[in-house]
């Protein structure tokens, strides 16, 4: 297990650098002109084109640019954003926030789609899998341009059950309703995952067993078939994670989030490169120990999955 | 919708008596297809689901047949008017006849929605087989890929795509926002199938028949695949859906659709807009996006019960 | 223990009478069994013999309550534990029954111990979830448990998960499953049928090893006629969901009252018949939401005639008082006679 | 059973994992709500160096840290606020600036001509790269203060220094007083002066000289009647409080929060709500509830905005001028202002915005009205495309409009219409550099000060720094230089308007739409007045009990 441990870390360096290079390479396939990206409508003055492409090596070539970036990396420095700040401040601003978002919204979806896609596959072709089914396919089935102003309208000003915006020191109260938009998105495939699961489990003998020892029903389900159907689930769970803490784009801008997916989109918006990379990295890397954790997760699960 | 899924309930446990498994003819030997569409012919679900299913992709190839209205004659003057004869859901901000474009919308969202999945779903496919099968460096080269595609945030990689794929200025974008979705779509089905892989792998009739000579090809397709195909049948109907959205908001950030083109996206998001006012331009796209997805998700559901022998 | 209300220590210890059993499927109503009628005594090994789809396990089943509802429902029928009608507890109460008082061990141990927990939990499950007992106090017993049903160095097997047992040990952790409470009844179904020969041969010794201990009674459920001739007292045979016969191990053996029963033991390879051709029975066992009118073993029997076509199905005969045994054939004399 | 038991365990669960994950999130509940301070909204700046805000968000915290030479007054005619005087020479060329005396940096120091002179030479210096420095392009000796590109657009070659580091024409006469040496005599000087760019900036600003010290930026300090408290919170916000001993017009309240918003719409949900007294731009989304939310507090007053299409020269055919008239006669204004704008702009008549002095209306006249027969005959007479295509960018929220404009051109005049979506504007204009077909260009324009001059000189311009399309009319030209060299303000806008006359014959452009400031504020607040500029006039602005 240690060995396994260990060369996934390694994996992980190497994964990391090749990340590196393609997001640069997407992003320099993607940048057309910075400079007027960056002041919008505005008329760019030839002065300032000159002093700007001089400041961020616009001029010099796809290799240059991306050894210049490395060589920063490697001295703990991020670089700079075209914005002019650093991008390892513009990151210990964003991180935090998105972070928490995307927990709590995980959280929030595990939690229901764990517990209701149990309860659709016990009560299969009834009035509440039939019901709940529907009503997280709608969901699914809207873009989330349309679920995240709907959900803001209605719960954050019609109703005004939760606040309508957050910011970046908010409350996990303020968080709520983001998190909520954030795990429409992803609930109605985990509860069909483990609707899935937890029916062919059902049939499995060791439940039969499980009810000829005496156990109740809800001891039966809660440990014996959980257990055994959260593979898949927790796949897509971690898969998901990541998911959303690069998806929420859409939904941190809605609720003025100052995260991840705002500053993304707005680095991407301006051809900032640097920052662009800067974030995605961390991104990727989120993501292989994501991977790592639901991988050993697996074996914690099931015995017989085992790594050397 | 009342029983969606009592088909998949009423079966009898493994080690029963002789229930049947399909109506009885008998001494006809039964293939695993022929099983299966036995099985489905009986299912109300099933046919349902296909009526729904045809119905739009009827409307997706012959728009014409459900309405004469030209969805791209709008005038101001029509803002928000409630339904007239011809245009039965009323018109919507821009004054066109929602009804019209919902019909006419049916096509891009199908074509984009189904094609995206496909390629996305053979991807996925292959990319679990190889690494769940494999193992080994196949698998961790395969799988950090995976990992890097999944980091890389939608909305960029859509952008550099879309902008790459699309260079000519006279497309309507479709085959560009077809192949960025599919391109990018396909990570979650693959970890999946991958996983679904690896424990079919340990089971014994896989070993079975690995011992009596089995080519790979052959234990891939015929063991492997179809023990492990029922939770991404699952996914994919929803991949479906998601894909079907994902292109209205690849619309929506200005690398989707161009040139006017029509789609249920499209218009459920600029319906958004002024949704808390004027709803109905919301509505009525919505609702066919809905039940459209519904619809592939149900047939997905019916078709993956009648061909997962452990759920008959 | 709980305390079951009504029980009566003089009462039978377990009695199966007129038990109907359906399922209702989308493609009609299987009926599973059609009055199946038993009874048992402590200490007593009662074997019900049957093809495989005749309702063996069904009967298992639905004397345990853990028949899969829908699609199995009992729709007929009594089955008294000690003279209390089980069908007529509530779920709870009808939980405690089980393992307490009647447990059961299944055919493939592999696929019916959960995969992702040690046999330890397992085990100790039964006793934490009955007694109450503390997770260390259990463990304890667990591993008491494996030592009884003779499993080598318990103490460190107990944290093993069940992949990592050989097919016979695994058999012996269900076995100790089963027993960890002293049950009364212990209803074996299809006990070594994954099984080779030789450990076969060890675990039915053992089984029968911790019946004499006990005195339980022990429904075996199988449909290998060799094991039951060693072991068993009395055999019911069942066909397409009903008990065709009934009789002590020896008269059935020797002198089969139903056509059934007979066409099962000449399918039996004995030595003595070396040379001879080996005698199959004709057809396939009926589907069940399709059984043949009246005697559903008609079409594939050497002795139906019209009586054997037409409804109602022959009655439960009583072939002798003294031993006991009973046939449902209209023409068992003539079977017995030859 | 189950029955109830999964509900239990969801909610349960989910309140321990929001409790787990609110140990992170400090609970910093405004405690300036219920002070006399209010909370305005804005975008997040892209900079708080003066020289280098050229955007509303960031000029409109200056304002509230800093106190201009001139402001303008109900005619936008420009009037000295932080200047004692400011007074040209005969021929508008030299202009002399004096200080009021006693006005201090909210750090202490005194203001002197020194501070102006520093700001203005860093925010000319080439190299410094400041956005604004286009505004001191018509001081003597800004042309030393630039590098040229040795090796032309992409050259890997390090630019040279420029000539000069410092403003030839920028003179110190004492601590409060200095002169502006304009390259050529500019009768409209003053008003220019009015810009965010011309604050002054404090000894403190500068590391050495002509280098601003790290992290100034981020707690700019300013000589106005606010200074910033903390720091620049990023995509947060931005507290500026009361500078208690100010020289100047006190404002009436403590202290403002600048809240930053990525979206209006996240906006005026927390204006409905209460969380921000002050929106000043309300989307069009939610105007339609917007009286009905906020009843008369939802206020409209006039902007600088100006909303048009060109037409690019290299695009053979709109090169006759009947074509370019057709489609303007195609577009009802009207309509559009009223149905897709609801009433947040007003059609334009003009080829510049009425807040200017010198603005006639209709002067583009029978071309800007609404005449779809006269259209048709028009455009079939020159035989017009018969497909044409308005490209724009799809992150302003330009869809509703171009779509509607097209569909009242296909109607008009029975050709093809579509909308060229393109990404951004930046993409818009790689496009139109690369003389690629994207038909008319949809284009905007603020003002930098309230002159016929700021729209005529970079719309229409033969080099106007705004001028994509490519228009090109010499005598124009010169009509525009000679109103800038007048000797009298009246003067310059006779030879503007005379300029803008050619405009009408010629149309390089379709005038579409003017803005209006469409506002709206809470019931904690009176008096909100929304300037020219988009900004709230922050000494008006008071908390209602």
């Amino acid at each position: 297990m240690f060995r396994y441990i260990v060369r996934r870390l390694l994996q992980m360096v190497l994964t990391f650098f090749g990340a590196t290079f393609m997001l640069f390479a997407l992003v320099f396939a993607n940048q057309k002109d910075p400079i007027q990206a960056l002041v919008g409508e505005r008329p760019v003055s030839e002065s300032q084109r000159i002093a700007l492409t001089e400041r961020y090596h616009l001029d010099e070539g796809f290799f240059m640019q991306y050894w210049y970036y490395m060589k920063g990396l490697f001295t703990g420095d991020f670089g700079t954003s075209m914005t002019g700040r650093k991008n390892w401040e513009m990151m210990a601003d964003a991180w935090p926030v998105t972070l928490r978002l995307a927990l709590i919204a995980i959280v929030i979806a595990a939690t229901f789609s764990v517990t209701m896609g149990v309860y659709s596959a016990l009560k299969r072709g009834g009035v509440f899998d039939n019901v709940s089914l529907f009503i997280t396919l709608v969901l699914l089935a809207m873009p989330i341009v349309v679920i995240a102003p709907l959900f803001q309208l209605i719960f954050g000003i019609e109703l005004g059950w939760f606040p309508p915006t957050a910011t970046r020191d908010a409350t996990v109260w303020q968080l709520l309703l983001p998190a909520i938009v954030l795990a429409c998105i992803v609930i109605a495939p985990e509860m069909r995952v483990t609707r899935t699961a937890v029916v062919e489990n059902l049939r499995a003998d060791y439940v039969r067993t499980a009810r000829a020892k005496g156990l109740t029903r809800t001891r039966v389900i809660w440990v014996h078939v959980l257990r055994n159907s959260l593979i898949p689930v927790v796949t897509l769970i971690g898969v998901d994670l990541g998911g959303l803490m690069a998806g929420a784009i859409v939904t941190e801008h809605v609720f003025n989030i100052p995260g991840v997916g705002f500053n993304l989109a707005r680095a991407i918006k301006t051809e900032d490169g640097p920052l662009v990379v800067g974030f995605v990295s961390i991104l990727v890397i989120l993501f292989l120990f994501i991977n790592l954790l639901v991988d050993l997760l697996y074996a914690a699960l099931d015995p017989r999955i085992r790594y050397e | 919708m009342s029983d969606l899924n009592t088909v998949t309930t009423a079966e009898a446990p493994g080690g029963q008596p002789n229930v049947p498994r399909s109506p009885v003819k008998k001494d006809k030997p039964r293939s695993l297809a022929g099983d299966a569409w036995a099985d489905l012919r009986k299912r109300k679900i099933f046919w349902v689901s296909v009526v729904m299913v045809a119905i739009v992709l009827v409307m997706a190839a012959w728009p014409t047949l459900f309405t004469t209205a030209d969805p791209g004659a709008c005038a101001l003057s029509n803002q928000y008017k409630g339904p007239t004869g011809a245009a039965l859901f009323g018109f919507d901000y821009q004054g066109c006849d929602i009804y019209a474009k919902v019909i006419h919308g049916a096509r891009n969202s199908i074509v984009v929605g189904v094609l995206s999945t496909a390629l996305a779903g053979v991807i996925g496919l292959f990319f679990g087989l190889a690494a769940g099968y494999f193992g080994g460096w196949l698998d961790a080269f395969l799988s950090r890929f995976v990992d890097i595609m999944l980091g890389v945030p939608f909305l960029l990689a859509g952008i550099v795509l879309s902008n790459r794929l699309s260079s000519d200025p006279k497309s309507d974008g479709i085959f560009a926002v077809t192949l960025t979705l599919g391109l990018l779509s396909w990570t979650s089905g693959a970890r999946v199938m991958r996983s679904a892989v690896i424990s079919a792998k340990n089971q014994d009739y896989v070993a079975a028949a690995r011992m009596l000579g089995s080519k790979p090809s052959r234990l891939i397709f015929r063991h492997i695949v179809p023990n492990s195909i029922a939770s991404y049948v699952v996914l994919l109907t929803l991949l479906l859906g998601i894909n079907i959205a994902s292109e209205a908001t690849l619309s929506f950030l200005g690398v989707g659709l161009k040139n006017n083109a029509i789609s249920w996206g499209i218009m459920i998001s600029e319906g958004t807009q002024f949704a808390r006012t004027e709803p109905w331009p919301l509505v009525w796209p919505a609702l066919f996006l809905g039940v459209t997805v519904l619809a592939f998700i149900m047939l997905g559901d019916a078709v993956r019960d009648a061909f997962d022998p452990k759920l008959r | 223990m709980d305390v079951l209300p009504g029980i009566d220590p003089r009462a039978p210890l377990l009695e199966v009478s007129d038990l109907h059993v359906e399922f209702r499927t989308q493609y009609g109503v299987a009926k599973a069994i059609n009055g199946a009628n038993f009874w048992l005594s402590a200490g007593e090994t009662l074997a019900i013999l049957g093809e495989s789809g005749c309702g063996k396990s069904v009967t298992a089943q639905a004397i345990m309550g853990i028949l899969d509802t829908p699609p199995g429902y009992v729709t007929q029928g009594q089955i008294k534990y000690r003279g209390v009608d089980l069908l007529k507890l509530s779920e709870n109460e009808r939980r405690k029954v089980r393992a307490n008082r009647i447990a059961m061990i299944f055919q493939d141990a592999l696929s019916a111990l959960n995969p992702v927990y040690t046999v330890g939990f397992q085990l100790g499950e039964v006793f934490r979830k009955h007694r109450g007992m503390s997770r260390s106090a259990a463990k304890q017993r667990a591993i008491e448990l494996l030592d009884q049903v003779k499993i080598p160095a318990a103490r460190t097997r107990v944290d093993d998960y069940p992949h990592q047992f050989s097919g016979g040990m695994r058999q012996r952790v269900m076995i100790a499953m089963a027993l960890a409470l002293d049950p009364e009844v212990l209803i074996a179904d299809e006990p070594t049928t994954a099984l080779d020969v030789t450990v076969q041969a060890q675990i039915m010794g053992l089984l029968a090893d911790l019946q004499r201990e006990r005195n339980m009674g022990l429904i075996l459920i199988t449909h290998d006629m060799g094991v039951v001739a060693d072991v068993a007292d009395r055999i019911s045979v069942m066909y397409a969901g009903r008990v065709v016969e009934e009789a002590p191990v020896y008269d059935i053996y020797s002198r089969p009252a139903h056509p059934y029963t007979r066409a099962l033991l000449e399918s039996i390879p004995r030595l003595d018949m070396k040379g001879q051709q080996l005698s199959v029975i004709r057809g396939l066992p009926p589907v069940l939401t399709d059984v043949p009118k009246g005697c559903a073993f008609n079409p594939r029997c050497a002795y139906a005639r019209d009586a054997c076509r037409q409804d109602p199905a022959p009655p439960v005969y009583q072939v002798s008082q003294q031993p006991h045994r009973t046939a449902r054939c209209h023409f068992f004399r003539e079977v017995i006679g030859e | 059973m189950p029955g109830k038991a999964p509900w239990k365990m969801a909610a349960g669960a989910t309140a321990i994992a929001l409790l787990a994950a609110g140990c992170g999130g400090g609970g910093s509940e405004d405690s300036a709500a219920t002070s006399n301070t209010v909370v305005i909204g804005i975008g997040e700046p892209q900079h708080l160096i003066p020289t280098n805000a050229t955007e509303s968000n960031g000029s409109e915290v200056l304002s509230s840290l800093f106190y201009p030479l001139v402001d303008f007054d109900a005619e936008n005619k420009p009037v000295v606020v932080a200047a004692e005087s400011i007074t040209p020479d005969s021929k508008n060329t030299v202009w002399t600036v004096k200080l009021k005396p006693g006005f201090t940096f909210s750090n202490g120091e005194p203001v002197t001509s020194e501070n102006y002179i520093n700001a203005w030479n860093y925010g000319a210096y080439g190299p410094n790269g400041q956005g604004a420095s286009y505004f001191f392009e018509k001081i003597k000796g800004y042309a030393d203060l630039q590098s040229k590109d040795p090796d032309g657009e992409e050259g890997p070659k390090k630019a040279p220094d420029p000539k000069a580091k410092t403003l030839e024409g920028l003179k110190k006469v004492d601590d409060a007083t200095f002169t502006i040496t304009l390259s050529a005599p500019f009768a409209g000087w003053e008003s220019v002066m009015g810009y965010t760019a011309f604050y002054p900036l404090p000894k403190a600003a500068w590391k050495s000289e002509g280098v601003i010290a790290e992290g100034f930026e981020d707690a700019i300090i300013g000589n106005g009647p606010f200074k910033i408290k903390g720091k620049w919170e990023h995509d947060s916000q931005i507290v500026v409080e009361k500078v208690a001993d100010f020289k100047g017009e006190a404002p009436k309240v403590d202290g403002v929060t600048w809240k930053i918003y990525q979206d209006q719409q996240a906006e005026y949900a927390d204006l409905v709500a209460g969380n921000v007294d002050v929106q000043t731009q309300i989307p069009i989304e939610s105007l339609g509830k917007a009286s009905a939310d906020l009843g008369d507090r939802f206020k409209k007053s006039p902007n600088s905005t100006f909303q048009f299409v060109g037409f690019p020269t290299f695009q053979k055919e709109y090169q006759d001028v009947r074509v370019r008239k057709a489609i303007s006669m195609a577009i009802n204004r009207q309509e559009i202002t009223d149905q897709i704008f609801l009433g947040s702009q007003s059609p334009a008549t003009s080829f510049v915005s009425p807040v200017v002095a010198g603005y006639r209306p209709d002067t583009c006249g029978a071309n800007c009205v609404y005449n779809p027969s006269e259209a048709k005959k028009l455009y079939t007479e020159a035989n017009g495309p018969k497909e044409i295509k308005i490209t724009y960018n799809v992150d302003g929220n330009h869809k509703a409009w171009v779509d509607a404009t097209c569909n009242q051109i296909k109607a008009a005049l029975g050709i093809n219409c579509v909308g060229g979506e393109e990404p951004k504007f930046a993409d818009l204009l790689s496009k139109v550099e690369k003389k690629q077909p994207v038909g008319l260009i949809r284009l905007g324009w603020i003002m930098d000060y309230p002159l016929m001059e700021n729209y005529l000189g970079p719309l229409y311009s033969t080099d106007g720094s705004s001028n994509y399309y490519g228009y090109s009319n010499p005598t124009f030209d010169n009509l525009v230089k000679e109103g800038s060299a007048a000797a009298t303000e009246d003067e310059a806008i006779k030879k503007w308007q005379a300029a803008e006359d050619i405009l009408a014959q010629e149309m390089p452009v379709i005038p579409l739409r003017n803005g209006q400031n469409v506002y709206g504020y809470s019931t904690k607040v009176n008096n909100v007045t929304v300037d020219l500029f988009q900004k709230v006039n922050l000494y008006k602005i008071e908390v209602v009990g």
